[in-house]
């Protein structure tokens, strides 16, 4: 018999955790928008500038389509990404975590890349087009050194869990305390710079080439979808980088310290994908881009060899 | 070698300012010739509508970075049903110069493919830089009388 | 059915990022290579040279500084050699000097808009953000000696308007020391950037050989490999009097000689030399500049009668050669100003030219590396 | 207390009032002060505007500068395909009464007639200032829901298209019959 | 039943010859007669301990016959092997046959007849017993697919597909010679292959021979060629179908006939032999390799084509890992790999019949007039990705899972990449035919095509929540190993890394698609026609015709960086195929007389010779 009650419940606490994880993705997109202006000596929005913007979007009065195919553009990315998060250990807490691993995540991210692409193609745009082709490139160029590392780490831990990754870095045996996943942590952090679509590798949405590539022909409560897509992004794979290298944030045991080890937790979770993605912010706001075949011989040459680094140490471990 | 000493008809406006005054069947030649004497730089092609007498004046302006020197190529053509022969082979901005003045002024350049519209588009009054197109009556008669939206 | 073509279009402008103005390039592409491109101009066209026929010679300059936005007093200068030609007149020795102040500093806030552009162009928009923002205290000191932001209607034909004030000396050095300290942190972000020299380097090259029949001009031709500039070749102004060398490829001072020159790369560098050197030319003038009257004494303003004559006057521009074409029948009002802007040549020949096998993210680096500024193609 | 629809329209007013994103077109001279007022000196990002690629994705168009006849078609192209709402500032004594250009068979004269304008900024060319100041006018119209050009244009839509027309042809004869298909 | 079922498809076959001028009617007998084969599927299911209802189970048929013809016998059984083989290629034949009915128009009665031929082959080969029916039948495939290859017209495929196939025919020759020197004996169950050098040459000849008809690299060269020049439906069956036949083989010879002992006498490593290990390297270069080729692809057929290399290559992981996590997912990765690749071959068909065009680049725009064939493409798609609303993801995770458990640490992250280049070329697909600009005004593919698209479609759902079921499949085979069934409920798959609940992941798409939803259905919108689209302010009246579709070149970035080192690569492994093309061309040219009629007899003639030999001795 299902226990209906604990079903409601777990459903509760996932609701509430994908509104926290919106908002502190709306957030990001304020405080992005706040560190890029301080760091070219201005103002800058205020931080909620976020929320306003994503209200704005939902609140435009008309809104174009090019048909349904466009439409699931603003379905698929929101339910993938979402459907992402879930799968993902916050903080230590997991959602459905326990229920698919870091392979299902990886492929679960392409759901809200995969539909996000087919409606930027049913707009019948060549910006769009070539925008897509330009993400799909950087997709395929940062996931060779990223798979390499996580691979690596699936076969030190032994499991290919990321709630058992999180789990087997709890007292604070993170893995970036680790020589060889210090290494590994560098070249994810470059892979993650592909992933969150900041420069030198935001050459999918490269204004002055393209005009915001993916995205020219979404206005509106399209574009608005496409925001929130975009700031769950941040928080997802932030939160990956986390969880991967950083232990989760986790510092405190539940089960030793209640409900405060879940407030510390979180707080802990929270200021290190802040930390992370305020490093992006840093490499973004001083490189130009990339062209796409330099990116993806960045990614193949530079950071896959310091990964192949990483997995024949880790061989050797394993080998003896 | 310089201008004055290609061409002896040449005459000197001032210090480094050439003008030779010629007809429009010499224009290629002169230029050819300008350009294997060290004239590397053609700056710009220029028309003037001489209303009273009924021509336009083409002036082919040239530059000599070795001699620091700039010629004036002036022909006068009638300022109907003349044309003159296109000298984009020569320099490629002449292709660009004569599509303006094409539009400009309506001159024809026989053998220039890209004569068309330019700068404007879908003008359908005489080139608007003759002399005899009057801009202040075109405009009072134009955008002057195009009424406002009225709000019921 | 439509009819199947391998090529796809583009528009880059005008309602693009990567446009450089009002104008539009419209480029047919094939996987990820240009494979043609047109120069779409004409959104500006207001029809100066047919407003100027209408309008008596004092008239026109305030409207001339409207033909180049981003560096407006190359045109008053340049509309005002002219009239001086044709009048006859040579103009007090301050005013030569201020005149070199005047268009030094519009130089520099042209370079710094344009390399802040092209750094822009490829991502840097922390560069583009700092040129801009320093750009308006260079502006503030125009509004000081001038009274204007933009079109500062300060050059006339006679001179300049009015004297500077007392305190421009201290203002500007002011100004010039701190964008020479500003000058290393460009340096670091966009010039001796590992990625930036990637992207710039052996990208959009003119050929050497073509250059000068191409009609190339001003920094271009310079990143070239000429070492030729309307400043020593025609000196106006009081250029003659001034000691300076114009950097030319591969004479590239402090930065690497990385390419064969004549790509954006280079481009980019002469244009941050080049600004190094107007901070120079700027101090030399204030230092050697005469006291004295800035302005002939003229005839009546409305009664002007230029004798009859054609002039042809060239200034070297931040964007290359700029000249106007005269011709005035001794009358009221100029017969014909034709006007000569660098990207005349630069927008539309050059860069249709040189766009062909272009990787589409280069396109736009290229033409803003070109300095193409629409005004001046359509007038 | 309950929440009738005028308040979520207030809600919606203040939204959109403190996001307005600018079409990036520089659409004539002024565009030369839209670089100091993006940046440090002004900083309009402080009211959360900034300026976007394409129209789909923008709220405000800035009209800058004088319209040459051409430049106009494409800004009709662009002001329709933005999304509703949209507010379009007239930039410049040119988008006025044709400013310096009041004579040039170019460009048009009064930027109204052909689009809705919900504000003007005079001067050539507006100092930054201004700019910032129109900006802070349009916000303030717009919260108290005075910011109604694109609903004139929807409304007038028979009358600002026979304007564009003629200004397109050049001639105020021979404009073809607003045809029933036209109209939304 | 199993000798009538034989008999039935031979007769068929040439009644099928008569009936060329009536296409119809030939495809619907030919139809209906397909259906036999899934019949005895139904029927034999109960044996392998699935539970079907018995109105299902509409002829009995027995699970071993033997068929006396004068000197040999025909030696026919059922195994939990061939049963999920069969299943798979049962279940996409009739579908092919029912899209062929409207699609095959030219010498339809050879068509069908060759088809039906193949599917006799390929009943034969899954039941056989002992070697000499098992090549018999696979003779009689392989020929039957030479007969389907000849009607492209298309030299290269013809020799390459000849080549290739007498090669494979050769190898596999000799692979059973050996081991019938060896052991003395044709039948499977009785040989004992004593763990010696020469019994693991004869392995590897025969894997190596099975490895043509899987398309796995270097032995694919004929595929591209022969998928991108034949009729749809036929290379549907194929790519889908006939290329499992090889890894049934290699499946039947490297684990019920050799066994692990035989395998791991060359040694093991990390307890997986080296033999399998090298198998699955061979798979992971297959799947990397043929990805980026894919990638590379305009023509439809031939993207396709590499991509179904690329995803064959997995199943060769899995078959070489060899533990039964890895077996379960090449089974699985095997079931998926046949529906979503018929789907998409016949989806492209579809394209092909209503516009005319196979150049991706010369498509655009199809997905709002044929949006049923759009929608089962895109299923495929996600299948292919392995996008977790499909049952793709299921195969290709089992299979990472198995990597993972063996630590191997660089098989592991080819395997990923190459996944995520799938995505590349998937995108490929879904954007050069179906999206951008539209192009064409067509209508919907044929009522039968899209019955026939979107019943192949359904496995890839119900295997998307039954995951469990293919395991279920999985155990009596693993069981007849001797390895231990991977511990499965119908939803939850547990291995000793990590977990995969597809119910979470269903009902939590579900749940976020409602979230989703609600936030876009909260404000109205208009559809606007392609015209009024982002130009730069450009108004589209004032041009001609722009030209919106960038499908051309589209990957040309990733073209320039790995075409040097694919060109040479492949270039000089081609020029040695070719030369051997060469040879063997002359050869077949003279028995190239390109009518189809003929082709079928030189066909019948073969087999006639080859029973009557049989027969004699």
């Amino acid at each position: 018999m299902v226990d209906f009650f604990a079903l409601g419940e777990q459903i509760l606490v996932m609701a509430f955790l994908v509104t926290l994880g919106y908002a502190i993705g709306m957030f990001f997109n304020g405080f992005a928008r706040k560190i890029t202006a301080r760091i070219h000596n201005r103002v800058g929005p205020p931080i909620y500038q976020g929320y306003i913007d994503v209200f704005k979007l939902f609140g435009k009065k008309t809104n174009i389509s090019h048909g349904w195919i466009f439409d699931l553009a603003a379905l698929f990315s929101i339910a993938g990404i979402t459907l992402v998060f879930l799968f993902l250990p916050v903080a230590g807490f997991s959602m459905l975590s326990t229920d698919g691993d870091l392979f299902l995540i990886l492929y679960l991210l392409a759901i809200p890349a995969l539909g996000f692409a087919l409606g930027a193609g049913a707009s019948g745009n060549p910006n769009a087009a070539v925008g897509i082709m330009r993400a799909l490139m950087t997709m395929l160029a940062y996931e060779l050194p990223l798979v390499m590392v996580i691979v690596a780490m699936m076969v030190h831990y032994n499991t290919t869990s990321l709630a058992g990754i999180v789990a087997a870095q709890s007292n604070m045996h993170w893995a970036i305390f680790l020589p060889v996943f210090l290494i590994g942590a560098i070249v994810a952090d470059m892979a993650l710079q592909g992933m969150l679509m900041e420069k030198p590798f935001d050459i999918p949405i490269a204004p002055h080439e393209i005009a915001t590539g993916p995205m020219v022909e979404f206005g509106g409560k399209h574009l608005g979808a496409l925001m929130l897509y975009k700031m769950m992004g941040i928080v997802v794979e932030t939160t990956l980088f986390v969880d991967l290298f950083l232990g989760g944030g986790v510092i405190l045991s539940v089960a030793q310290y209640g409900w405060l080890a879940y407030v510390v937790n979180f707080l802990v979770w929270f200021g290190l994908i802040t930390f992370v993605f305020f490093l992006a912010l840093l490499i973004n706001a001083v490189f130009p881009r990339f062209r796409i075949e330099q990116a993806l011989k960045f990614y193949w040459k530079y950071d896959a060899l310091v990964a192949l680094l990483i997995l024949i140490w880790i061989f050797v471990e394993v080998s003896t | 070698m310089m201008a004055k000493e290609l061409f002896p008809e040449a005459q000197e406006l001032r210090k480094g300012r050439i003008r030779i005054e010629t007809i429009k069947d010499k224009v290629t030649e002169i230029i050819k010739k300008l350009k294997e004497n060290g004239y590397g730089h053609f700056v710009m092609l220029s028309c003037v509508d001489w209303i009273k007498e009924g021509k336009f004046e083409l002036v082919y302006q040239m530059w000599s970075y070795e001699y620091r020197e700039h010629v004036m190529i002036s022909i006068k053509i009638a300022r109907e049903g003349d044309s003159m022969v296109t000298l984009r082979d020569l320099f490629p901005q002449i292709e660009t110069y004569e599509r303006e003045i094409h539009e400009m002024f309506g001159v024809n350049f026989v053998g220039n493919p890209r004569l068309g519209e330019f700068i404007l588009e879908g003008w359908p009054h005489m080139p608007p830089m003759r002399k005899d197109f009057d801009t202040e009556k075109f405009v009072k008669e134009l955008y002057y009388k195009i009424p406002e939206v009225k709000e019921e | 059915m439509k009819p199947i073509e391998k090529e796809y279009e583009l528009f880059i402008g005008p309602n693009h990022p990567g446009a450089t103005g009002n104008m539009s390039y419209h480029i047919w592409v094939e996987g990820d290579k240009v494979k043609k491109a047109e120069t779409r101009v004409g959104y500006l066209h207001r029809g100066f040279e047919k407003l100027m026929e209408k309008r008596i010679w004092m008239q026109n300059v305030p409207l001339v500084c409207r033909i180049c936005v981003p560096e407006p007093d190359v045109n008053e200068a340049s509309y005002s050699m002219a009239v001086e030609d044709l009048m006859g007149w040579e103009i007090p020795e301050r005013a030569k000097y201020i005149r070199t102040i005047i268009l030094e500093m519009a130089r520099i806030s042209a370079h710094l808009l344009t390399v802040g552009g092209i750094a822009a162009s490829l991502g840097i928009y922390t560069a583009a953000q700092w040129g801009v923002g320093d750009r308006d205290y260079l502006l503030d000191v125009f509004e000081q000696i001038t009274g204007a932001r933009v079109y500062h209607i300060y050059i006339w034909p006679g001179g300049v308007r009015w004297d500077v004030p007392k305190n421009t000396k201290e203002l500007l050095t002011k100004v010039l020391d701190y964008l020479e300290k500003r000058m290393p942190l460009y340096e670091d972000l966009i010039i001796k950037n590992k990625v930036f020299i990637r992207r710039a380097a052996d990208v959009g090259v003119i050929p050497k050989d073509k250059a000068i029949e191409w009609g190339v001009t001003g920094p271009n031709l310079r990143a070239a490999g000429y070492q030729l500039d309307f400043r020593k070749l025609e000196p106006y102004a009081a250029y003659d009097k001034i000691d300076f060398e114009v950097p030319y490829y591969p004479k590239l001072g402090e930065y690497e000689v990385l390419s064969d020159g004549s790509d954006i790369y280079t481009r980019t560098a002469i244009r941050m030399l080049e600004m190094q050197q107007s901070i120079n030319i700027i101090r030399q003038a204030l230092k050697d500049m005469p006291e004295g009257d800035v302005l002939l004494k003229h005839p009546q303003w409305f009664a002007w009668k230029v004798p009859a004559g054609y002039s042809y006057v060239r200034v070297e521009s931040s964007k290359g050669e700029f000249g106007y074409f005269v011709v005035s029948d001794g009358g009221k009002k100029p017969v014909r100003v034709h006007v000569r802007g660098p990207s005349y040549t630069h927008g539309i020949n050059v860069m249709e030219t040189i766009a062909k096998g272009l990787n589409v993210a280069d396109f736009a680096p290229t033409a803003i590396s070109l300095d193409v500024c629409p005004p001046d193609i359509e007038r | 207390m309950t929440l009738n629809h005028d308040d979520w329209g207030k809600v919606a007013r203040m939204m959109s009032k403190r996001s307005l994103w600018m079409v990036h077109f520089c659409t004539g001279c002024g565009a030369m002060e839209m670089p100091p007022v993006m940046t440090s000196r002004y900083d309009m990002e402080r009211f959360g505007m900034h300026a976007m690629a394409t129209p789909r994705q923008a709220d405000v168009f800035l009209v800058t500068g004088y319209l040459a006849v051409k430049t106009l078609k494409r800004v009709v192209q662009v002001y329709e395909q933005m999304r509703d709402p949209k507010y379009v500032i007239g930039f410049g004594s040119c988008t006025i009464n044709g400013g310096m250009y009041w004579d040039s068979y170019n460009t048009i004269k009064d930027l109204s007639k052909y689009i809705p304008v919900d504000v003007y900024i005079a001067g050539c060319m507006p100092r930054p200032e201004a700019i910032i100041d129109s900006f802070l006018k349009l916000m303030d119209m717009i919260d108290k829901g005075e910011a109604i050009g694109w609903k004139k244009y929807h409304k007038y839509y028979d009358q600002y298209k026979k304007n564009q027309r003629m200004a397109y042809a050049y001639r105020l004869d021979e404009v073809e019959d607003i045809k029933e298909d036209d109209a939304k | 039943m199993i000798v009538e079922v034989l008999a039935i498809l031979l007769g068929t076959a040439f009644l099928m010859l008569a009936l060329n001028k009536f296409p119809k009617i030939a495809g619907t007998i030919a139809f209906f007669v397909s259906l036999l084969p899934f019949l005895a599927v139904l029927s034999w299911a109960g044996q392998m301990g699935i539970n079907i209802p018995s109105y299902l189970n509409l002829l009995h048929f027995e699970s071993m016959a033997t068929y006396n013809l004068g000197a040999g016998s025909l030696l026919l059984e059922i195994t939990p092997l061939g049963w999920f083989f069969l299943l798979l290629l049962a279940s996409l034949f009739p579908m092919v046959m029912l899209y062929s009915v409207s699609f095959v128009r030219e010498n339809a009665g050879g068509f069908y007849a060759a088809m039906l031929m193949t599917m006799l082959g390929t009943f034969g080969i899954i039941l056989a017993k002992d070697m000499l029916t098992f090549f018999l039948f696979w003779e009689i495939m392989s020929w039957s697919i030479f007969a389907l290859v000849l009607r492209g017209h298309d030299r290269r495929a013809i020799v390459s597909y000849l080549a290739f196939g007498s090669m494979s025919a050769m190898l596999i020759l000799f692979g059973f010679m050996i081991l019938y020197y060896d052991t003395d004996t044709l039948l499977f169950a009785h040989m004992h292959l004593a763990p010696t050098r020469l019994n693991l040459v004869a392995l590897s000849m025969i894997v190596a021979g099975f490895a043509v008809k899987g398309a796995l690299m270097p032995m694919h060269v004929w595929a591209p060629h022969a998928y991108s020049k034949s009729e749809e439906p036929f290379v549907a069956f194929l790519s889908g179908g006939l290329s499992k036949l090889g890894y049934f083989g290699m499946m039947l010879f490297m684990y019920s006939v050799a066994g692990m002992g035989l395998l791991a006498s060359w040694g093991t490593f990390r307890d997986v032999s080296w033999f399998g290990y090298s198998l699955a390297v061979v798979g992971a270069f297959t799947a990397f390799a043929g990805t980026i080729l894919a990638v590379m692809q305009d023509d439809l057929r031939k993207l396709l084509a590499y991509s179904s290399i690329g995803q064959l290559g997995y199943i060769a992981i899995g078959m070489g890992i060899g533990t039964p996590l890895a077996i379960t997912g090449a089974l699985f990765q095997a079931l998926n790999h046949t529906f979503f690749k018929a789907v998409l071959f016949l989806a492209a068909g579809a394209v092909y019949y209503r516009t005319g065009k196979w150049k991706i680049s010369e498509l655009g725009g199809l997905g709002y007039r044929m949006p049923f064939t759009f929608l089962a493409s895109l299923f495929a798609i996600f299948a292919l990705a392995g996008i977790p609303i499909t049952s793709g993801f299921a195969a290709k995770w089992l299979l990472y899972e198995a990597a993972i458990e063996k630590k191997f640490l660089f098989v592991t992250p080819i395997m990923l990449i190459a996944g995520v280049g799938a995505f590349l070329y998937a995108y490929k697909i879904l954007y050069g035919v179906f999206l951008g600009e539209p192009r064409y005004d067509v209508k919907e593919a044929p009522l039968g095509q899209l019955v026939a698209m979107w019943i192949l479609v359904l496995p890839l759902v119900i295997f998307l929540v039954f995951p469990g079921w293919v395991a279920d499949m999985a155990a009596p085979i693993l069981k007849e190993y001797g390895m231990q069934a991977i511990p499965h409920t119908p939803f939850v798959i547990t291995t000793s890394l990590g977990v995969y609940n597809t119910l979470a992941v269903i009902f939590g798409i579900i749940g976020t698609l409602l979230l989703a939803l609600v936030l876009y259905k909260w404000k109205p919108q208009e559809v606007v026609p392609h015209e009024d689209n982002y130009l730069a302010g450009e108004p589209p009246e004032l041009y001609e015709n722009i030209s919106m579709h960038a499908a051309y070149k589209y990957y040309e970035p990733f073209e320039e960086v790995f075409l040097p080192y694919f060109r040479s690569g492949a270039e000089k492994l081609w020029e040695v195929v070719l030369y051997a093309g060469e040879i063997l061309g002359t050869g077949a040219r003279k028995i190239y007389t390109g009518m189809v009629e003929d082709y079928t007899m030189y066909i019948l003639l073969f087999f006639i010779i080859l029973i009557g030999w049989w027969l004699l001795w």
